[in-house]
C-alpha cells in the first residue's frame, strides 16, 4: 500500500435484511483516499453514498451487514475491529458531520458539555479541555465562543449549529474527516459559507475530507478527487478535473449533462435519464446501468464491467466501453 | 396578452406572539411575512418567484390561493378583485387556479387511490364525468401508465407523485397553476424531467405558471419573467434571460453564484454573504440587504433604495448601479 | 337526607340553619367558596367536627402510600424499560414486554386482594389490615398496599421507557456521539436516558388521578385510613359535605403533582424552559 | 377504481392483517380469548348451568366440584353460573359505554381539531379537568347524587373516557390539518364536511378503533371496581365486582370466590391487550409512542 494513502476500500460489499430480502446496497467497490485530499463521493438518491461513508467509520444501521472486501484505515481493517478499537479512532481519527444540523446535536445538554464530553480520552484539565472547545468554536466563526459553552443546541440557527458541529468535528484534529451532505439542509447562502469554512480549516489542519454530496458544482468547487456511485457500484472515479471535463462512463455524462448550472443557454427541453434505479433485492446480471444506457450493446447485458483505466493517470471507469477489445 | 394575475403592494402579516404576550411587553403583536410585493402574470406567460426559507414566498402562494388573508394591497385575477373574495366566489376561482404543493407524496391524500386523486377536483366541483376515462386521460398526458390509477401515494417515487400532482393540477383545465418548489427532494435527472412536463403543459396548454423555489436553476429554463425575494420584499425583478445575464442586485448575484456549474476550472467567484437573513420581526434600518452585503456603504443603513429600473421591465433595489452582481 | 327518616321537624330546622341551608343558594355558595379560600371547608353534620381536620387527617396516608407506590415502581421501571431496551429481543426484553403488557391493566383491586390472599391470608408475612403503630409499624403495613397499587406502574413506566429510548437511539444526535467515539455507556446514562424519561415523568404526572383512584380500593380492602376510605365511608354515609372535601382536596393534590411534574421536565429538557 | 386493470394481483389487505396476527403469538392469543369471552357472553343464558341467584342444597362457600365447577358462594349460589351472568353485564357495559363515548368524543374531537382556535381551547380545557380526575372518585361522587345502578356505572364511565378518544381524535386532527394533502383538498376548493369525510376520518378512525378495544378492560374493571365497592350493579344481579365483594369478606374462610371473581377481570385484561397490542403493532407502529 502507497505510503501516502489514508484510507483503501477494497472490493466491498454490504447487504441490509429487509422484508423482502436481502438488499445488496453496496457491491464491490474500491475506493483511495490520499493523506490530506478531498474527496466528493457523489451520486442520486439510493446510490449507497451515504451508507458508504457510514461504514467507514463502522456505523452501519443495525440491520446492516459487511459481505466482502476491506476498509483499510491506515493499514487496519475497519471491517474487523472490535468495538473498542472502532471508538479508539472514532472521534480521534477520524470524525463526522452529519446531513441534518437541527438534530445532530444532543438537544439536553449544552454546547460545552458535549464538546467536553468527546474529549474524554485527551490529556489536560477540563479547564484547558473548556478553553480548546471555546477557541475552535471561535475559530468556525461562532460570536462571544466562551459564553456560548454554556448554550443548548436549540438556541442556535442552522448554519450556526451546523458550524458547532464542524467545530466538534475538527477538536481532536482528525486525520480523516467524513461529512455526509452537509451543506443540504441549509440555504444556498448559507452553504457557500460552510464550504468556504471546510476548505480554510481542511488547509490548515491537513486532514483528508471524503465529502458526500448529490451536488455536482459543490463537488467541483471544494473537491482534488471525485468517486461516483449508481446503484451501489463505483461507476467512475479521477481527480475532479478529469472526471469533469472528460467523463467516461455514460452515467457520469448523461449526470453532468442534467444539470442545470452546467447549460448556458435557456433550453425549453432539458436533458433527463430515463429509466428507474434497478432493483437491489435482485441485482441484474451485466452492467448495472445497462437498462438506462443510450449506448448499451449486448456485451453490457451479460458482462459485468470492472474499473478499466481511461487515457489519463488514475481515471478510471466502470464500462465495456473503455476495454481495449470491446472497442472493436 | 391580456393581464391574468396582478397582485399589488401586497403584505401578509403572521402573529409572533399571543395577544398578553405582546401587551405585556408592548411589541408589535403581528410581523410582515411578505411586505408589500406588486407583480403580475399575463396569460400564457410564466413567472418565478426565488428566494430562501423565510423570505415570504411560499406565504404568497397561500395568499393568492385564499388559504392566508391578506394584510392590505389587492390581488385582481382575471380583471375580478379577488383580496377580500367570499367563499362563492373562491369556488369558482379554484377552478381556474391549480396548486402544486412541495412535498410530492405528502400533498397527496394517502387513503385515495391515484385514480381517485387525479379526479378528486373534478368532484369537488361537482362535474358529472366518467372518472375512470378522466383519470387515463389525465395520466396520459402526464407520461403515466394507466394502471398506476390502481396505486396509493406510498407505492409511488417522488417523480411519479410529482406527476400525479400535476395530472390533479390540470384536471379542471386550469388558466394559473402555482408551482411550490416543484423539484424539491427531487434528484437531478428526476428535476429535469418534471421542468420539462412544466414547460410542455404550459406551452401546449397556454396555461400560466407562477412557479416558487429557492434554486435560480429551476426558473432558468421555465420562466419569462423573475423575481428575487429577500425578508418578505422583491429585490430585483425582470426578464429571467436579463437576470441571469446582468444581475444588478448583490444578492441576486450571491444566489446566481450559490448554484455553481459542475466545473473546477470555472471561474471560483462564489460570493459569499457574511451572517444570515435577519427576522423578519426585526427588520434592518435602510436597505434590508445592509448587514450582509458586501459593497455596504454608510447610506445603506440609513436610506431606504427605491426601485431602479435597467431597462426593459427590469428593476431592483440597490442604492448602487451594480453592473455585474459579482462585482 | 341527612338526618334520616325519623328526624322531628325541628331538628331538621336546626340543622339546616347550622350549615347554612336555610339561606339562599347563591349565598350559599359564595359562603362556601370564601370559607374555601381561608382553608375552612364547613363542619361535618355527622360528628361536629370540622372537615379540614378530617380530610387533612387522612390525607398523609393516601399521600405516603401513593408517594412510595410510584417511588418503587419508578426505582425498578425505569432502569427495567432501560435495559430491556439495550437488550433488545433478548429473553430479559421479552419476559419484560409481556409482563409490563399483562400487569398493566389489571385492576388495582383485583391485585390487592391477591396480596392479601397470598402474603397476608397463606404466607402469613405481612399484616394486611390497618396502617400500623409507630413509624417501623407503619412501614410494614405500607408494603403490601404499596406493592398493589404500583406493580402496574413497573409496567407503564418500563414500556414507556423502553419505547422512547429505543426512539431516541435512533436519532441522529445518538449517531454523533458513536461517531465521535463516546462510550455506550455514556451515551446511554448521559445523552439517551435523560431524554426517555421526559416521557415517564410526563406520564406519571398526569398519572395521579389513577393513582387515587387505585388509593380507594386499597384503603378499604387493606382496612387504611386515607382519602379513598374516607370518601367510601362517607358516600355510604350520604355525607355531602365530607365527600365534597375529600374530592376538593385530591383536586388541588392532582393540580400540584401536574405543576410538580412540568417542573421536573424543565429542568431535565432546556427547550421545555423557553415557554415558562 | 375497480374496472382499472392493475399488473398484478394483491392479496387483500384484510388476509394480509389476518396472516400478521396470526404470526404474532401473542395477538393470537389474545384474539382467541376475546373470542371465548364475547362467546360466552352472548351465549350464556344457555351455557350457565344453573340460574345465577338460585341458592343450591349443599355446602356454602364449597370448593370446586364437579356439580359447581367454580364452587358456590357464602348464600350456597353457583359461581360459574354468576360469573357468566356477570360476564354478559360487563360486556354489556363495555360495548354501550364504549361505543358511546367514542361517538362523542370523535364528533368533539374533530370539533376541537378542526374548529376555531377558541373553541379548541375551552374543549381541551374540559377535558383536560375531566381527564385528570380519578375515575373512581368521580364515579363515587356522582353515586351520591343520582344512587348507584347500572346506568351510573355507563355514565360514568362513558364521561371519563369521552376526553380520552376526544383528545386523540383532536391530536390527530391537528397534524393533518396542516398536512400539505389537506391544504391541498382546501386549495382545489373541497369543503370543511368533505375534508373531513373523506381525508381526515379514514386517518383518524384506525388509531381510534385500536385505543378503544385496548380501553375495554378498563371499562370492565372500572364496572366491577364500583360493584366492588358496593356503587354499581345492586345485588343480588352478579358482577364481577359484586362476587369480588362477596368474596372479600369470607377471604379468610375460603378463596375460591376470589379466585372465580378475579380470573375472568385477569383474563378479559390480557386477551384485550394483548389483541390491542397487536392490531396496533400491525396497524400503526407510529401509534407506540403516543400512548
Amino acid at each position: 500500500m502507497n505510503p501516502e494513502t489514508l484510507l483503501q476500500v477494497q472490493n466491498l460489499s454490504i447487504e441490509f435484511g429487509t422484508s423482502s430480502g436481502r438488499l445488496r446496497a453496496l457491491r464491490g467497490i474500491d475506493l483511495e483516499v490520499p493523506k490530506g485530499r478531498i474527496m466528493g463521493l457523489v451520486g442520486e438518491s439510493g446510490c449507497g453514498k451515504s451508507t458508504l461513508a457510514y461504514s467507514l467509520s463502522g456505523l452501519l444501521a443495525g440491520n446492516g451487514e459487511v459481505s466482502g472486501g476491506a476498509i483499510l484505515f491506515d493499514g487496519a481493517d475497519v471491517t474487523k475491529m472490535s468495538d473498542k478499537e472502532l471508538r479508539d479512532i472514532r472521534g480521534r481519527r477520524v470524525s463526522m458531520i452529519f446531513q441534518d444540523p437541527m438534530t445532530a446535536l444532543n438537544p439536553v445538554i449544552t454546547i460545552g458539555r458535549q464538546m467536553l464530553d468527546i474529549q474524554y480520552r485527551e490529556p489536560g484539565t477540563n479547564a484547558e479541555k473548556r478553553a480548546r472547545a471555546a477557541r475552535m468554536l471561535e475559530r468556525v466563526g461562532i460570536p462571544d465562543a466562551a459564553a456560548q459553552l454554556g448554550s443548548y443546541p436549540h438556541q442556535f440557527s442552522g448554519g450556526m449549529r451546523q458550524r458547532v458541529c464542524i467545530a466538534m468535528a475538527l477538536l481532536t484534529k482528525p486525520d480523516l474527516l467524513i461529512a455526509d451532505e452537509p451543506t443540504t439542509a441549509l440555504d444556498a447562502t448559507l452553504e457557500v459559507q460552510i464550504i468556504e469554512l471546510l476548505r480554510e480549516l481542511q488547509q490548515e489542519m491537513d486532514c483528508a475530507i471524503v465529502f458526500v454530496s448529490h451536488h455536482l458544482g459543490t463537488v467541483a468547487e471544494l473537491c482534488d478527487d471525485v468517486t461516483l456511485m449508481y446503484a451501489g457500484e463505483v461507476v467512475e472515479r479521477g481527480s475532479v478535473r478529469d472526471v469533469f471535463h472528460n467523463p467516461a462512463h455514460p452515467y457520469t455524462q448523461a449526470l453532468l449533462e442534467c444539470d442545470p448550472a452546467r447549460m448556458k443557454v435557456a433550453t425549453r427541453q432539458l436533458p433527463t435519464i430515463p429509466g428507474m434505479l434497478p432493483n437491489l433485492v435482485d441485482v441484474p446480471q451485466g452492467c448495472i446501468f445497462a437498462s438506462r444506457c443510450q449506448h448499451v450493446w449486448e456485451r453490457c447485458r451479460s458482462a459485468h464491467p470492472h474499473l478499466s483505466k481511461t487515457a489519463t493517470v488514475g481515471h478510471r471507469a466502470a464500462c465495456h466501453l473503455l476495454d481495449a477489445e470491446g472497442r472493436t | 396578452m391580456s393581464v391574468l394575475l396582478e397582485v399589488e403592494n401586497l403584505v401578509v402579516r403572521y402573529p409572533a406572539m399571543g395577544r398578553v404576550r405582546a401587551a405585556l411587553r408592548r411589541q408589535e403583536r403581528e410581523f410582515d411575512a411578505v411586505a408589500g410585493v406588486s407583480f403580475s402574470i399575463e396569460a400564457g406567460q410564466t413567472l418565478g418567484l426565488v428566494g430562501e426559507s423565510g423570505s415570504g414566498k411560499s406565504t404568497v402562494a397561500r395568499t393568492l390561493m385564499g388559504l392566508k388573508r391578506a394584510g392590505s394591497g389587492s390581488i385582481r385575477f382575471d380583471g375580478r378583485d379577488i383580496t377580500r373574495a367570499g367563499a362563492q366566489d373562491y369556488a369558482r376561482l379554484r377552478r381556474e387556479i391549480a396548486m402544486m404543493w412541495q412535498d410530492p407524496v405528502g400533498s397527496l391524500s394517502p387513503r385515495l387511490t391515484v385514480g381517485s386523486l387525479v379526479t378528486e377536483p373534478l368532484r369537488i366541483h361537482g362535474k358529472t364525468a366518467d372518472m375512470a376515462a378522466e383519470a387515463k386521460r389525465l395520466l396520459e398526458m402526464v407520461g403515466l401508465p394507466e394502471h398506476f390509477a390502481g396505486r396509493f401515494p406510498h407505492q409511488l417515487s417522488g417523480g411519479q407523485a410529482r406527476r400525479v400532482g400535476v395530472a390533479r393540477a390540470l384536471a379542471l383545465d386550469p388558466r394559473l397553476i402555482i408551482a411550490d418548489e416543484p423539484t424539491a427532494g427531487l434528484d437531478m435527472s428526476v428535476q429535469a424531467e418534471v421542468l420539462n412536463l412544466l414547460a410542455e403543459m404550459q406551452g401546449r396548454l397556454g396555461i400560466a405558471i407562477l412557479v416558487i423555489t429557492h434554486n435560480l436553476n429551476v426558473v432558468r429554463h421555465i420562466t419569462d419573467r423573475t423575481a428575487i425575494m429577500y425578508l418578505g420584499r422583491f429585490v430585483e425583478t425582470g426578464p429571467t434571460e436579463q437576470i441571469f445575464q446582468a444581475p444588478r442586485h448583490p444578492y441576486t448575484g450571491a444566489l446566481l453564484s450559490a448554484n455553481p456549474e459542475p466545473d473546477p476550472d470555472a471561474a471560483r467567484a462564489r460570493i459569499t454573504l457574511t451572517g444570515e437573513m435577519p427576522s423578519p420581526r426585526n427588520r434592518p434600518s435602510g436597505c434590508e440587504f445592509h448587514g450582509r452585503c458586501l459593497r455596504a456603504q454608510p447610506q445603506c443603513s440609513a436610506t431606504v433604495p427605491e426601485f431602479s429600473s435597467a431597462g426593459d421591465q427590469h428593476a431592483f433595489t440597490c442604492h448602487f448601479l451594480v453592473r455585474n452582481g459579482a462585482g | 337526607m341527612v338526618l334520616g327518616p325519623r328526624a322531628t321537624p325541628e331538628l331538621i330546622e336546626q340543622t339546616r340553619a347550622a350549615m347554612g341551608l336555610d339561606r339562599p343558594f347563591a349565598l350559599q355558595m359564595i359562603t362556601f367558596f370564601g370559607n374555601l379560600l381561608r382553608g375552612d371547608m364547613g363542619v361535618d353534620v355527622f360528628t361536629g367536627r370540622s372537615v379540614t381536620t378530617t380530610v387533612m387527617e387522612a390525607l398523609p396516608y393516601t399521600l405516603a402510600l401513593i408517594t412510595a407506590s410510584i417511588l418503587w415502581a419508578a426505582a425498578i421501571g425505569i432502569p427495567l424499560g432501560a435495559y430491556s431496551s439495550i437488550r433488545r429481543n433478548t429473553w430479559i426484553d421479552r419476559v419484560t414486554g409481556i409482563l409490563s403488557v399483562g400487569t398493566i391493566s389489571i385492576p388495582s383491586f383485583v391485585m390487592a386482594l391477591y396480596s392479601v390472599l397470598i402474603f397476608a391470608v397463606w404466607l402469613r408475612w405481612l399484616p394486611a389490615i390497618g396502617a400500623g403503630e409507630g413509624f417501623g409499624g407503619q412501614i410494614v403495613h405500607l408494603i403490601l398496599p404499596a406493592f398493589a397499587v404500583g406493580v402496574p406502574w413497573v409496567g407503564y413506566i418500563a414500556r414507556i421507557v423502553r419505547a422512547s429510548m429505543l426512539e431516541i437511539m435512533g436519532e441522529s444526535h445518538v449517531r454523533m456521539a458513536r461517531a465521535f467515539g463516546l462510550t455506550e455507556r455514556r451515551i446511554t446514562r448521559a445523552y439517551v436516558l435523560r431524554i426517555a424519561v421526559l416521557p415517564a415523568v410526563t406520564l406519571i404526572g398526569a398519572g395521579v388521578a389513577h393513582l387515587f383512584s387505585a388509593a380507594v380500593f386499597v384503603e378499604v380492602i387493606f382496612a387504611r385510613p386515607g382519602i379513598g376510605a374516607l370518601i367510601v365511608s362517607a358516600v355510604n354515609e350520604r355525607n355531602y359535605t365530607i365527600v365534597l372535601g375529600a374530592v376538593l382536596v385530591t383536586t388541588a393534590i392532582i393540580v400540584l403533582a401536574t405543576l410538580i411534574s412540568d417542573i421536573i421536565i424543565a429542568w431535565l429538557d432546556p427547550r421545555q424552559r423557553e415557554g415558562m | 377504481m375497480g374496472d382499472v386493470a392493475t399488473t398484478y394481483k394483491q392479496p387483500s389487505a384484510l388476509c394480509i392483517y389476518a396472516r400478521q396476527l396470526a404470526q404474532n403469538p401473542m395477538g393470537l392469543m389474545g384474539a382467541i380469548l376475546v373470542l371465548i369471552i364475547v362467546g360466552i357472553a352472548v351465549f350464556g343464558p344457555w351455557l350457565a348451568p344453573y340460574d345465577p341467584n338460585q341458592i343450591m342444597i349443599g355446602p356454602r362457600m364449597g370448593p370446586p366440584s364437579a356439580a359447581h365447577w367454580l364452587g358456590t358462594d357464602h348464600l350456597g349460589r353457583d359461581l360459574l353460573s354468576r360469573v357468566i351472568a356477570g360476564g354478559r353485564i360487563a360486556m354489556l357495559v363495555a360495548f354501550v359505554t364504549l361505543g358511546a363515548a367514542m361517538t362523542v368524543g370523535l364528533a368533539l374531537g374533530l370539533i376541537a381539531g378542526y374548529g376555531p382556535k377558541w373553541l379548541d381551547n375551552i374543549l381541551l380545557l374540559v377535558f383536560d379537568a375531566i381527564r385528570s380526575f380519578p375515575v373512581i372518585v368521580f364515579g363515587l361522587a356522582v353515586v351520591t347524587l343520582i344512587g348507584p345502578s347500572l346506568y351510573t356505572v355507563i355514565l360514568v364511565v362513558a364521561i371519563t373516557s369521552i376526553p380520552i378518544y376526544a383528545r386523540i381524535v383532536r391530536t390527530q386532527t391537528q397534524t393533518l390539518r396542516n398536512a400539505e394533502f389537506i391544504l391541498a383538498e382546501k386549495a382545489m376548493g373541497a369543503g370543511t364536511l368533505r375534508i373531513l369525510a373523506v381525508h381526515v376520518l379514514p386517518n383518524v378512525l384506525g388509531p381510534l378503533l385500536i385505543l378503544a378495544s385496548m380501553d375495554v378492560p378498563m371499562v370492565i374493571a372500572t364496572e366491577a371496581g364500583l360493584s366492588f365497592l358496593g356503587m354499581g350493579v345492586r345485588p343480588p344481579a352478579p358482577s364481577w365486582g359484586t362476587i369480588l365483594n362477596d368474596g372479600y369478606n369470607f377471604i379468610r374462610n375460603s378463596p375460591w370466590p376470589v379466585i372465580a371473581g378475579s380470573a375472568p377481570i385477569i383474563l378479559v385484561t390480557i386477551g384485550f391487550t394483548f389483541l390491542g397490542e397487536a392490531l396496533r403493532d400491525i396497524f400503526d407502529p407510529k401509534l407506540r409512542r403516543a400512548q
